[in-house]
């Protein structure tokens, strides 16, 4: 009794020292879309970053770009890459080094103006990169 | 500090939870197959309670740990009579068919324009709390060492415990352990509980880590990778499944010793180590002869301390 | 339900029953390994497909071999990886620890399947089929040709291996130890021999159980090693740990329920009722279909 | 005390022990002997609650315990040594005794006591069982480590620490050598006279005709005598069942 008296004040005190959510924040979208660089396992990035309220492009931003395998939590933690700003209002372009083929969870982080994280889940094959659609499963028999 | 090793740090810190997880039902003999299904109970529950109904983090994650204990008390009740092999496949069994109803979840509200929420097998994104509340990496990450050392510090205590003690004679003889007089059901489903209520606080720390989550994280490999951290670190201590950790994600992983060929370096670890120790780098063995070195150090400092007087 | 679905739903459950063999070769490997260790063999999946892969590299010099040659490498490579199994995860195990070697069995499903991602970078391979183009007919009913290959080849494959069990001496020697370790120690029987034996049986069994399913699949991936995995698990379960004709019997029954729930219910749901129908078998009735009373101790 | 009244317990078709009615005494020390296989083990087994009875009663101070679980009966103080030695390995040999002590005593303790470390009562009592069986000096030792003659100490300790009102006392001299068990004879004697009550199960007969108050003799999982000791070694049938019929 005592014990769940004192894990409730615990949580009350936690919650209480709380920041309040920001709202009105900008929050971005991102459209990625990847080639082969040629190499194996090397593929070129562009992305295309846009307020995701107004739709308007997001420029001067500092963007790395990371990747992880959904299907192996934490395990194919590829280091971060810093995505060059492109002529193209909005567009940064970065060459990304995986480690195997199949679905990536590419994660943009925005820094600047903006402060954001947007995923991006793509299918990286031999020839060519495709969005992972919705509810495709992975498995036949 | 560098993105690249607070992502590391934290990817570290929060599969040291699983890991504990794994370790605490470890102890008391049972091989389970199946803590990735807390974790993900975990991390939905606590990304619904932060993204979709607008709960403070904390209270989220307290939020998930419950209903991971809740789960894992009412697997543990059913399961737990079973004899050890049985119980690793039907805890494998219950996993999988979590996973599989995540996959079948969809629950969705309308927040700022956007459908926030589980999505079948596109998982469940933009669990935006670190970003709308402007937590910096580094500061979340330093929340997940802050609970993983006083579960640490839990650990610690339960092994000086009577239930720690428990708990291991459980581990090593649970018919002896009824002979001592210990109602070993109720013990069982109590570490089977905690161990839930780990692995999910895990999860909801993984869940705001990276802001997505989806059913395929948490298949079988998530699970047997917990077990195998509590095996290469040792049963002897809690340090023993977080050192685990270290070496796969913190060595093999991320420096990038091995570069793409990490995951045969751990096959092969696991199974190599097994046959020179058994149970792990610190084992009983050496965490004992550890502790006796520490109480003679101890007692001869009082005992020249007692001649000089 | 009209007399089409019902047609299909029949055809569903005759297809899975016809795959349902390889199930059933992959939990007889399953039980024998845990008959005679007491321990279960969590990579004896992942070695199949390993095997699988292995054929097509020993044969990758000869351009379309024919379906014969493709098996028996297949399996003599199923032996071989058998072999190395259990020197690595078994023989210097302590046998008084059985989490040890179970763990040991996932490092070795980790590295076997880690090894075939790497030698093809995760690309999945096409394997020959055989018999695709054959179809036999009844009514709106058929029965596809390369199941039927395979379902027959799993039978033939199981008359063998029970003939082997039960009429030759490694059979006795092998159920000998099984039963009584010590005893037949006694009485000349090398344990060594008969577990390296074994492992290089069961691995063969498994060869050719990941080459039918490569074949019936059409291609084969290292994704296959945990869905076939946990099926094995599954059918040795169900059939009770140790029971050869349980083994047999629930890889057909799993294979032929798992084909009729997705019919009716789609992929994803399917591995749902397939897991549920595992947990129900383990909390109600452990001791598989065939469920003995318990014995002394 | 210890009431068994035609217990029973069947292996498929082997009677292991086969309606045997037994009394053991407050204050006694009983005798159980018998050729390997007549049933003795499977006895202190069913007592102990290892497994459930074929068919019969055990009664313990009057009420009847055949269905409860084995960690009830402990506390309700029934402990018992093991014919080989069974002790939490990984364990320190303090540790081994702490969680024994599972006694009425122990569970008035106060929470934090009771979880962490012992109250000074507690400690006390684990102190004296350890100076009691030559066992201080190996106090943080882990039990795997001790040599087998410590071994059967600790376990025999551990038995004691539970405070038990009956100790089932399972072939405790296997393995010993004489002088060691002069020793155990000793503190037989020792413990009745500190009140315990004994079951004692033992293949050395000279050990159970020394401390031995009453001694039943099993053969076939059937009592085929009991008295006194002198009784017992004059009996014609437990002479045919020892030596085979003349």
């Amino acid at each position: 009794m005592r014990t769940i008296v004192c894990m409730l004040v615990a949580v009350a005190a936690l919650t209480a020292g709380y920041p309040q959510a920001a709202h009105g924040q900008v929050r971005a979208k991102a459209a990625v879309t990847c080639v082969s660089a040629g190499q194996v396992l090397e593929y070129d990035c562009t992305i295309r970053l846009a307020n995701a309220r107004s739709g308007e492009p997001l420029s001067g931003l500092t963007v790395s770009v990371g990747a992880d395998m959904p299907s192996m939590p934490g395990m194919h933690n590829v280091r971060a890459v810093k995505a060059t700003e492109q002529a193209e209002k909005g567009a940064y372009k970065v060459r990304l080094e995986l480690e195997m083929h199949g679905d990536w969870a590419v994660q943009i982080d925005l820094r600047g103006a903006v402060r954001d994280r947007v995923i991006s889940m793509l299918r990286f094959e031999e020839a060519d990169v495709t969005d992972v659609k919705p509810s495709s499963g992975r498995r036949g028999h | 500090m560098d993105d690249y090793l607070v992502s590391v740090l934290s990817n570290i810190g929060v599969i040291s939870f699983v890991a504990l997880s794994a370790y605490l039902l470890l102890l008391t003999g049972e091989i389970s197959f199946g803590q990735q299904a807390f974790f993900a109970i975990g991390a939905y529950a606590a990304g619904m309670a932060t993204a979709m109904w607008g709960w403070p983090l904390a209270l989220g994650i307290a939020w998930g740990a419950a209903v991971g204990a809740a789960c894992a008390v009412s697997l543990g009740i059913p399961t737990l009579r079973l004899r050890g092999l049985q119980f690793s496949i039907a805890t494998l069994a219950f996993a999988e068919m979590v996973r599989i109803l995540f996959e079948l979840f969809r629950y969705q509200v309308d927040i700022d324009g956007e459908p926030v929420g589980p999505n079948g097998t596109d998982g469940f994104r933009s669990i935006r709390y670190i970003f709308d509340h402007n937590i910096e990496t580094f500061d979340f990450m330093m929340l997940i060492y802050t609970m993983l050392a006083v579960t640490l510090a839990g650990f610690m205590l339960l092994e000086r415990s009577r239930l720690g003690v428990i708990f291991r004679m459980i581990g090593e003889d649970a018919t002896l352990a009824s002979l001592q007089g210990i109602a070993v059901a109720r013990y069982k489903v109590l570490a089977a509980g905690i161990a839930g209520a780990l692995a999910a606080v895990g999860g909801g720390l993984y869940a705001h880590l990276t802001t997505y989550v989806e059913p395929r994280t948490f298949d079988v490999m998530l699970g047997v990778h917990s077990l195998a951290y509590g095996l290469i670190g040792g049963l002897g201590t809690a340090l023993g499944p977080l050192l685990g950790v270290v070496i796969d994600v913190g060595l093999l992983e991320s420096v990038r010793l091995f570069a793409g060929y990490r995951m045969i370096i751990f096959g092969g670890l696991v199974a190599l180590l097994l046959i020179f120790r058994p149970r792990g780098l610190l084992d009983e063995r050496l965490v004992n002869r550890i502790g006796r070195l520490f109480r003679n150090a101890i007692s001869g400092s009082t005992r020249t301390g007692r001649g000089s007087r | 339900m009209d007399l089409l679905d019902l047609i299909d739903a029949a055809q569903s459950v005759a297809d899975g029953l016809l795959f349902g063999s390889t199930y059933a070769l992959l939990g007889i490997g399953f039980t024998l390994i845990f008959g005679v260790m007491h321990k279960i063999n969590l990579s004896y999946a992942a070695a199949s497909i390993g095997a699988a892969y292995g054929s097509l590299l020993l044969l990758s010099g000869f351009t379309a071999a024919p379906a014969v040659i493709v098996f028996m490498a297949a399996a003599l490579c199923g032996g071989v990886i058998g072999a190395l199994v259990y020197f690595i995860g078994f023989k210097f195990i302590p046998v008084a620890n059985p989490l040890a070697t179970l763990m040991s069995t996932v490092g070795l499903l980790l590295l076997i399947d880690e090894i075939i991602v790497h030698t093809t970078e995760g690309v999945p391979l096409a394997y020959p089929a055989l018999y695709s183009d054959v179809v036999v007919r009844l009514g709106q009913f058929m029965l596809r040709g390369d199941l039927m290959f395979v379902f027959v080849l799993g039978c033939a494959c199981m008359v063998l291996f029970l003939l082997l069990l039960y009429r030759t001496r490694l059979g006795i020697a092998t159920r000998a130890v099984s039963q009584q370790p010590i005893a037949s120690q006694l009485c000349g029987i090398s344990i060594l021999q008969v577990n390296v034996l074994t492992f290089v049986v069961t691995g063969m069994l498994g060869g050719i159980a990941g080459a039918m399913s490569g074949a019936a699949i059409g291609m084969l991936s290292p994704l296959l090693a945990q869905p076939l995995t946990v099926k094995g698990l599954i059918v040795t379960v169900i059939g009770g740990l140790g029971s050869i004709p349980g083994a047999i019997i629930a890889g057909l029954i799993v294979g032929a329920l798992e084909s009729l729930f997705q019919f009716l219910r789609g992929v994803t749901e399917r591995d749902l009722y397939i897991m549920m129908l595992l947990f129900a078998f383990l909390v109600f009735r452990p001791g598989g279909i065939f469920a003995k009373a318990p014995g002394r101790d | 005390m210890l009431d068994l009244q035609g217990i029973a317990k069947h292996f498929g078709g082997v009677h292991a022990v086969d309606g045997v009615d037994l009394t053991v005494k407050r204050g006694e020390i009983l005798g159980l002997i018998g050729p390997n296989g007549s049933g003795k083990s499977t006895i202190v087994n069913l007592v102990s609650g290892l497994f459930p009875l074929t068919s019969g009663r055990i009664l313990f101070e009057g009420d009847d315990i055949s269905d409860l679980p084995s960690h009830a009966r402990v506390g309700l103080g029934i402990a018992r040594t093991f014919q080989n030695i069974r002790l939490f390995g990984q364990l320190s040999v303090w540790q081994n005794l702490w969680v024994a002590q599972n006694s009425r005593q122990q569970r008035q303790e106060v929470f934090f006591k009771r979880w962490f470390g012992g109250s000074a009562g507690v400690q006390a009592e684990i102190e004296r069982t350890l100076e009691f069986f030559d066992l201080a000096h190996k106090r943080h030792e882990l039990a795997a480590n001790l040599s087998f003659g410590e071994q059967r100490r600790l376990e025999f300790a551990r038995a004691i620490s539970a405070r038990p009102n009956l100790l089932l006392l399972d072939e405790p001299a296997a393995g010993m050598n004489a002088e060691e068990v002069d020793q155990l004879d000793a503190r037989i004697r020792k413990m009745r006279d500190d009140g315990f009550t004994v079951l004692l199960i033992e293949h050395h007969v000279e050990l159970v005709m020394s401390v031995a108050d009453r001694i039943a003799v099993l053969n076939f999982g059937r009592k085929i005598a009991e008295g006194p000791p002198a009784a017992v070694q004059d009996d014609a049938a437990v002479r045919e069942a020892y030596l085979g019929t003349r």
